[in-house]
C-alpha cells in the first residue's frame, strides 16, 4: 500500500505572506541567522493499488490539492 | 422571481443572504441544497458565505467537489446568473468559472470591518441600478480575500472589463491604506466577461437593512431583480474593449 | 443532584493516572458505602471526573446558593445547561459563561476554540439557536513575546472557531496583570434565542425511549490514551490531556442538525458531551429525570481502533451531543444527522430501574444508580483573610507625585486594559447574522430579536481582578454594577447574569476567604439591581505562576423594549451639552492610573452606595430609551478623563470641559480617579430639562460639564459652566489640551506588537 | 548556506480535520481507493552558518513551529 508525501508552496515569484511573518516571529524569538522562510502544506496519501501511481497522484494535485495559479506541487511516493 | 440561495456544509451566511433578498427586498429566494444536480428554473443563483466544508483546504475548494457547484457551468452557459459573495466568491475562483486566485490576508488574520466600494462597471446584472464610480459601504469578514490574478491573467481581466468594484476610500480613491487585504490591484469584485458571474468578497446581505448596517449592500440586490424584471440578457459575446 | 455551574480543574481528570487518583481516601470510603461493594477500576475512574472540582463543584456549591436565583421573566434558573429568561413575545434569551483557562494557557489556539465550542453546545441542549458570544481575556504584560504569542493564540482561536460556526462576537473585555502570565484566563459568553415553549431539558424520560448519539466521532481526546503513550513527565502528560482538538465545521453541523432533531418533536432531551464525556452526560441526564439507562459503548462511533471502555467512557471528544430520543422515531434522528454528515447512533433505552448499565457488548462495565456519581461530597474549606490585604490597604496616595496629566491620559490610553480593542474584535466576525445594533465599541452590544421586534437585547461583559485583588466584595459588587452601567449606556435594562470565578485553589483558605467574599458582593448587587444569575462556572486552582488576582467575570443580557433607541459612545453633535450623571468623586486607590502610570497595586477600594447607582443606572437607562441624550459612556479605568477622551475618539469631534476643583482635590484625582455610578452623557441643549426632570425623579445629581465641538479635547478646572456651554477652563490654564489624533495614536494598539 | 525543510504533521491519534475533509473531497471527485489522508504543515527555512544546526532547527520547531503536545515534526537539512 504506497503512501505518496505531497508538499505544495507558492510559485516563485507569489507574495509568501505566511513566510514572511514566521520569519518575523522567528525573528522576535530571537533566532538570529534566518535568511528566509517559504511556508506550504503537506499532505500524507494513503493508496490502495499501486497502478498508474503517477497519474492518479498528478491529477490529484493539479484538480485539487494545489491551485496551479499560483502553486506548485512536488510528491514522493513510498 | 426565484432566487436559489446554495446551502452547503458550513455555509453560514445563508439565511442572512435569503433574509436580505426575501424579507428586505421581498423577492422570492429560495434554499438550494448542495447535492442539488439541476439548478434550471432559477432566475439566480447565489453562493453565500461561510466556511463550507470547513475550508480546511484553500477556502471554496472542497466546494467545488459538489454537484451544486458542478451544475453551475451548463446553467450559466444556459444564460445563468450567478452571484458569489465571500466564500462564495472563492469557490467560483476554485472552479474557474472566474480567473484568479485568493490567499490569505496580509494581515494573517480574520477581517471583520466596514469598507467602502468603487463601482468600475455598471452594465451587469448586479451593478445596473449603480453609475461607474458609485462608492458603497459595505462590510468584509474573510481570512482569506487577497485576489491574485497574476501578469499573466491581468491583461483579459482588463481586456473584458472584468474588475466591477475596488476596494477605496469613502471619497471613492483606491489607495494602499484602505485596501483591507493586499488584494493585487485593491480587486474587490470580479465577473465574467459577459457580467452573469459576478464574485466579490464583501457581503452585501449585510448592508441591506437601515438597522443593520446600512442600504448599499440592498442595492445590488435591487440591480439584480430589475435585471431580471425587466428581462434583460447578457450578450454572450462580450466585447473586448482596447 | 441537578448539574451545577460546572468548575474547570486546573489539571482535568484524566487517565495518566491511576484511576481514582484524584479521589481522597474518604471519598473512597463514601463510594463503597454508596455501592455496597468495591468499587472496580472503571467506576472509579469514572466517580475520579464526576467528583472532581471539575465536575462536582465540591468547594464552591455551598457558597453560590447565595446567588439570587430569581428575577422578573426568569424561565430557568441552574440547573439545566443553561439559564434563559424572557425577552417578550414568546421568546426567551438562553445565556451561560464558561472557562477555558488551563486549555488555552497550554495550547492558546485550541484552548480557546474549544472554550467557544464547548459554550455553544450547552445553549444548543437547551434547545436555543446561538446568537452571540462574549469573550473576557486575561494575560500577562504582551511586551513578553511569550504572552504575545498567546494573546495572538487565544484571540485567533475564538475567531477561527466563531467565525467558523457563524455566531458573531459582539463583544468581550481584555486586561492585562503580571498574575496572569503563565495563567491566562479565557471565558467565553454564549447567547441563545428559542421560543418559551419549546425550550429543551436534559432530563432524560420515558422507559423505552432511546438514548442516541449525535456528532462526531470519538478518538481519545482529552485523556492519556495509547497513542499518547510515549508520554514523558507527569506535568507535560496532563498538559497533553488538557488539549481537545476542535473542528469548527463539524460544530456548524451540529447545531443545524440539533435544531433539526429537535424541531421534529421526537427529541425528548439532550446534553452536550462535555467534561467527563459521556460519563457525565449519562449519570446527569438519568440522575435528572430520574430513569434508569442502559447503553452499550460497543456501539458508540469512534474514530480510532482499539479505544477501551473506560476510554471511551472518558473521552472528551467535540462536537458531541447525547439525545433522548422517543420510540419509534430514531430514524428521523439519523435522517438528519446523514444529511449533515454527521455520526449518530442508537446507544441504548431508557429504562424504569433508575439504575444506570453500562455495557461494552456483552460484558457490563458498571451497573450503578446514577445519583451516586452525580452526588457528590460538598466541602466547606476554611476561609481566612489574606494577609495582604492590610498592607495594601494602608497605601495612601496623597503621598504620590503627581504625573503631568496630558503624559498620564496618554498612557492610559496606551495601556492594553483601556485602549481600543479594535484590534481584537475586528478578527471576529460580529455582524453575521445581521442582528448587531451596536457592534464592539460601545458600552455594551446590542442585537435585535426579529422575532420579537422591536424588542432587542444588549450584552456585556465586566470584572476587575486588580479591585477584587485589593477588595473581593468590593470588587465582587463593582463588577456587577459596571455591567449594569454598561447596559444603561445603551438603553438596557439588566435580565440576568452569568458569571464565570477564577480563582486560585479553593484548599488554601485565603483565597477562599476571596471566593466567599467576591460571591457576596456579586449576589448583594444582583439583588439591588433585581437581576437573577440564571448559571454560570467556577474555576479554580488558576496558579501557574504567581496565582492570579481573584477574578469573578460577569456577563449580563440587558433587554430593550425598542431596539432602534440606543445610544453609543460618541458625541454626535457640535454644539451638544456634556452632563456627568450620578456621583462626582472618584479616587485614586486601586486605580488603572495607580497601576499604568505610577506601578502601583494598592490602596483602600471606597464601597460604593449601591442604590445611589443603582438609581443613577435606571436614570440613564431612561434618558437613553427616551432619547433625551444623544450618548452615554460611563467612566470605568481612567476615570473620566479616559471617558471623556473615548467619548471624543469614538465621536470624532472635541470637547471643552471644565471640571469642579472644589475641596483642594488632586488634579490627578479628579481627572482619572475611579468610582463606579459616574455616566458622561452628551444632549441638546434643548433636552437638559427633561435630563434635569429624569435626574430629580431618580434622585441622582446631574451636573452640566462642558460641550462638544472642535478637534481637541481640553480639560479644565473652574466653576460649573452656564447652560449654554463651558467657559473657559481656569486661569492656571486646562489640566488636558489633547488634539485627537494624539488620543487616537495612544489607544490604537493596532501598530504594535500584540 | 543550509536549507531546512520542516514537516509538522498532528500525533496519530489527534482529530485531523483538515485530513477528513480533503479526503472526502478526493471522494467526491472520484479519486477511489484513497484509504487516508494527514495534512500537514511545512516550511522551507534558509538559515546562516552552519553550526549547532540541528539544536538551532529543534529550538525553532520546539518553540515555534510545532506546539509538541499535539504536534510532531521532522526536517532534513539540504
Ligand atoms: N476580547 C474582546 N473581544 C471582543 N470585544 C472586546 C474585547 N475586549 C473589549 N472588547 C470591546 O471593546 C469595547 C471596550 O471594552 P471595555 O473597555 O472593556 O468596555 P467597558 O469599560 O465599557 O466595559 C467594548 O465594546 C467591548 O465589547
Ligand atoms: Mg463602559
Amino acid at each position: 500500500m504506497p503512501t505518496v508525501r505531497v508538499i505544495v508552496t507558492l510559485k516563485p515569484g507569489v507574495l509568501d505572506a505566511p513566510g514572511q511573518a514566521i520569519h518575523k516571529g522567528l525573528a522576535a524569538l530571537g533566532h538570529a541567522g534566518v535568511r528566509a522562510v517559504r511556508a506550504g502544506r503537506y499532505f500524507e496519501i494513503e493508496l490502495d493499488g499501486t497502478e498508474r501511481l503517477d497519474d492518479r497522484v498528478r491529477d490529484m494535485c493539479e484538480g485539487f490539492l494545489a491551485n496551479t495559479l499560483i502553486e506548485q506541487y512536488r510528491y514522493d511516493i513510498v | 422571481m426565484n432566487i436559489g440561495i446554495v446551502v452547503f456544509p458550513g455555509s453560514n451566511c445563508d439565511a442572512d443572504t435569503y433574509h436580505a433578498v426575501r424579507d428586505v427586498l421581498g423577492h422570492h429566494g429560495q434554499y438550494v441544497w448542495h447535492e442539488e444536480r439541476s439548478l434550471a428554473g432559477l432566475d439566480a443563483v447565489i453562493l453565500p458565505g461561510g466556511f463550507s466544508y470547513g475550508d480546511y483546504l484553500r477556502a471554496g475548494a472542497i466546494a467545488t467537489t459538489s454537484p451544486a457547484v458542478r451544475a453551475l457551468k451548463p446553467y450559466v452557459a444556459g444564460g445563468g446568473l450567478v452571484l458569489g459573495i465571500c466564500n462564495g466568491f472563492q469557490t467560483l475562483l476554485e472552479a474557474g468559472l472566474l480567473p484568479g486566485a485568493m490567499q490569505p490576508n496580509l494581515s494573517g488574520q480574520f477581517r471583520c470591518e466596514f469598507v467602502h466600494l468603487r463601482t468600475e462597471r455598471a452594465d451587469t446584472p448586479f451593478t445596473c441600478g449603480l453609475k461607474p464610480g458609485d462608492v458603497l459601504r459595505i462590510p468584509i469578514a474573510h481570512a482569506e480575500g487577497r485576489y491574485l490574478i497574476g501578469p499573466a491573467g491581468r491583461p483579459a481581466l482588463a481586456a473584458y472589463r472584468q474588475v466591477v468594484f475596488r476596494y477605496c476610500s469613502a471619497h471613492g480613491d483606491v489607495t494602499p491604506a484602505v485596501n483591507p487585504n493586499g488584494s493585487e490591484d485593491a480587486i474587490a469584485g470580479v465577473a465574467s466577461p459577459s457580467g452573469a458571474v459576478l464574485g466579490l468578497m464583501p457581503h452585501p446581505e449585510r448592508a441591506s437593512d437601515e438597522l443593520v448596517g446600512g442600504t448599499d449592500g440592498a442595492r445590488i440586490f435591487s440591480s439584480l431583480a430589475t435585471w431580471i424584471a425587466t428581462g434583460r440578457r447578457v450578450s454572450m459575446r462580450p466585447v473586448e474593449v482596447h | 443532584m441537578a448539574a451545577r455551574p460546572r468548575t474547570e480543574a486546573a489539571v482535568p481528570a484524566s487517565a495518566v493516572r491511576a484511576p481514582g487518583a484524584g479521589l481522597r481516601p474518604s471519598e473512597r470510603d463514601e463510594i463503597r458505602r454508596r455501592l455496597g461493594r468495591d468499587p472496580t477500576a472503571a467506576e472509579l475512574g469514572m466517580f475520579d471526573v464526576m467528583w472532581s472540582e471539575h465536575c462536582a463543584y465540591k468547594h464552591s456549591r455551598a457558597v453560590l446558593e447565595r446567588l439570587p436565583a430569581r428575577g422578573p421573566g426568569l424561565l430557568r434558573g441552574p440547573g439545566e445547561n443553561a439559564g434563559a429568561v424572557s425577552v417578550g413575545a414568546g421568546w426567551a434569551a438562553v445565556f451561560k459563561m464558561e472557562s477555558h483557562n488551563h486549555p488555552s494557557a497550554v495550547a492558546p489556539y485550541h484552548g480557546a476554540a474549544t472554550g467557544v465550542g464547548g459554550i455553544i453546545r450547552d445553549i444548543l441542549a437547551m434547545g436555543a439557536r446561538p446568537i452571540a458570544l462574549l469573550d473576557s481575556l486575561r494575560f500577562g504584560p504582551p511586551d513578553d513575546p511569550g504572552v504575545a504569542r498567546t494573546i495572538q493564540g487565544v484571540v485567533a482561536g475564538i475567531a477561527g472557531y466563531g467565525n467558523s460556526i457563524g455566531v458573531p462576537t459582539v463583544g468581550g473585555e481584555l486586561a492585562c496583570a503580571p498574575c496572569y502570565r503563565r495563567n491566562p484566563l479565557v471565558n467565553v459568553a454564549c447567547l441563545g434565542l428559542v421560543r418559551e415553549d419549546r425550550i429543551a431539558t436534559a432530563r432524560a424520560a420515558g422507559p423505552g425511549n432511546a438514548v442516541v448519539y449525535l456528532g462526531a466521532r470519538t478518538g481519545r481526546d482529552g485523556m492519556h490514551g495509547a497513542a499518547f503513550a510515549s508520554a514523558g513527565l507527569a506535568g507535560e502528560a496532563a498538559d497533553r490531556s488538557a488539549v481537545q482538538m476542535g473542528d469548527p465545521f463539524a460544530g456548524k453541523l451540529l447545531i443545524e442538525a440539533t435544531l433539526q432533531a429537535l424541531a421534529t418533536g421526537a427529541v425528548v432531551a439532550l446534553q452536550d458531551l462535555g467534561a467527563a464525556g459521556l460519563t457525565c452526560a449519562l449519570s446527569e441526564m438519568a440522575a435528572r429525570g430520574g430513569v434508569g439507562m442502559d447503553v452499550d459503548l460497543g456501539i458508540v462511533p469512534r474514530r480510532e481502533d482499539g479505544m477501551t471502555p473506560e476510554e471511551v467512557l472518558l473521552s472528551e471528544s467535540q462536537e458531541r451531543m447525547l439525545l433522548v430520543v422517543r420510540a419509534g422515531r430514531e430514524a428521523e434522528i439519523r435522517r438528519i444527522a446523514g444529511r449533515w454528515g454527521l455520526a449518530a447512533a442508537v446507544i441504548g433505552a431508557i429504562t424504569d430501574d433508575r439504575l444506570l448499565v453500562i455495557r461494552d457488548g456483552d460484558d457490563v462495565v458498571t451497573r450503578l444508580d446514577p445519583r451516586h456519581l452525580t452526588d457528590a461530597p460538598s466541602y466547606a474549606p476554611d476561609a481566612v483573610e489574606p494577609a495582604y490585604l492590610a498592607a495594601l490597604r494602608g497605601f495612601d496616595p496623597a503621598g504620590l507625585a503627581p504625573a503631568v496629566a496630558e503624559d498620564a491620559l496618554v498612557a492610559l490610553l496606551r495601556s492594553p486594559g483601556v485602549a481600543s480593542k479594535r484590534w481584537v474584535y475586528r478578527q471576529y466576525d460580529h455582524m453575521i447574522q445581521t442582528n448587531t445594533v451596536v457592534p464592539p465599541g460601545a458600552d455594551a452590544a446590542v442585537l435585535r430579536i426579529r422575532e420579537a421586534a422591536p424588542r432587542g437585547v444588549a450584552l456585556t461583559v465586566d470584572g476587575n481582578g486588580r479591585s477584587c485583588y485589593l477588595d473581593p466584595y468590593v470588587g465582587g459588587v463593582l463588577a456587577v454594577l459596571e455591567a449594569a452601567q454598561n447596559l444603561a449606556c445603551v438603553g438596557a435594562s439588566p435580565a440576568a447574569v452569568t458569571d464565570c470565578l477564577n480563582f486560585a485553589s479553593p484548599e488554601r483558605p485565603d483565597v477562599f476567604w476571596t471566593f466567599r467574599r467576591a460571591v457576596d458582593g456579586i449576589a448583594h448587587a444582583c439583588e439591588a439591581l433585581d437581576v437573577p444569575v440564571v448559571g454560570g462556572n467556577v474555576s479554580f486552582y488558576n496558579e501557574a505562576g504567581e496565582g492570579i488576582y481573584p477574578t469573578p467575570v460577569v456577563a449580563m443580557l440587558g433587554r430593550l423594549d425598542d431596539v432602534r433607541r440606543h445610544a453609543g459612545v460618541g458625541w454626535t453633535r457640535e454644539g451638544d451639552l456634556i452632563a456627568l450623571v450620578g456621583c462626582e468623586r472618584g479616587w485614586l486607590d486601586g486605580s488603572e492610573y495607580l497601576a499604568a502610570v505610577h506601578g502601583i497595586t494598592a490602596g483602600r477600594l471606597r464601597e460604593p452606595d449601591v442604590s445611589a447607582v443603582v438609581r443613577a443606572i435606571r436614570c440613564v437607562r431612561e434618558a437613553v430609551a427616551a432619547g433625551v441624550v444623544s450618548s452615554a459612556h460611563d467612566c470605568s479605568e481612567g476615570g473620566i478623563a479616559v471617558a471623556l477622551a473615548e467619548c471624543s475618539l469614538a465621536g470624532g469631534l472635541g470637547a471643552r470641559v471644565v471640571l469642579d476643583a472644589a475641596d483642594e482635590r488632586r488634579p490627578d484625582e479628579i481627572l482619572f480617579g475611579e468610582q463606579v455610578g459616574r455616566i458622561v452623557v452628551s444632549l441638546r441643549p434643548g433636552a437638559l430639562g427633561a435630563l434635569g426632570d429624569l435626574a430629580r425623579r431618580f434622585a441622582v445629581p446631574l451636573k452640566v460639564i462642558g460641550s462638544v465641538g472642535g478637534g481637541r479635547l481640553v480639560v479644565g478646572a473652574g466653576v460649573a459652566p452656564s447652560r449654554a456651554g463651558a467657559t473657559a477652563p481656569g486661569s492656571a490654564g486646562p489640566w488636558l489640551d489633547v488634539d485627537l489624533a494624539t488620543l487616537a495614536a495612544a489607544s490604537d494598539m493596532e501598530e504594535r506588537p500584540a
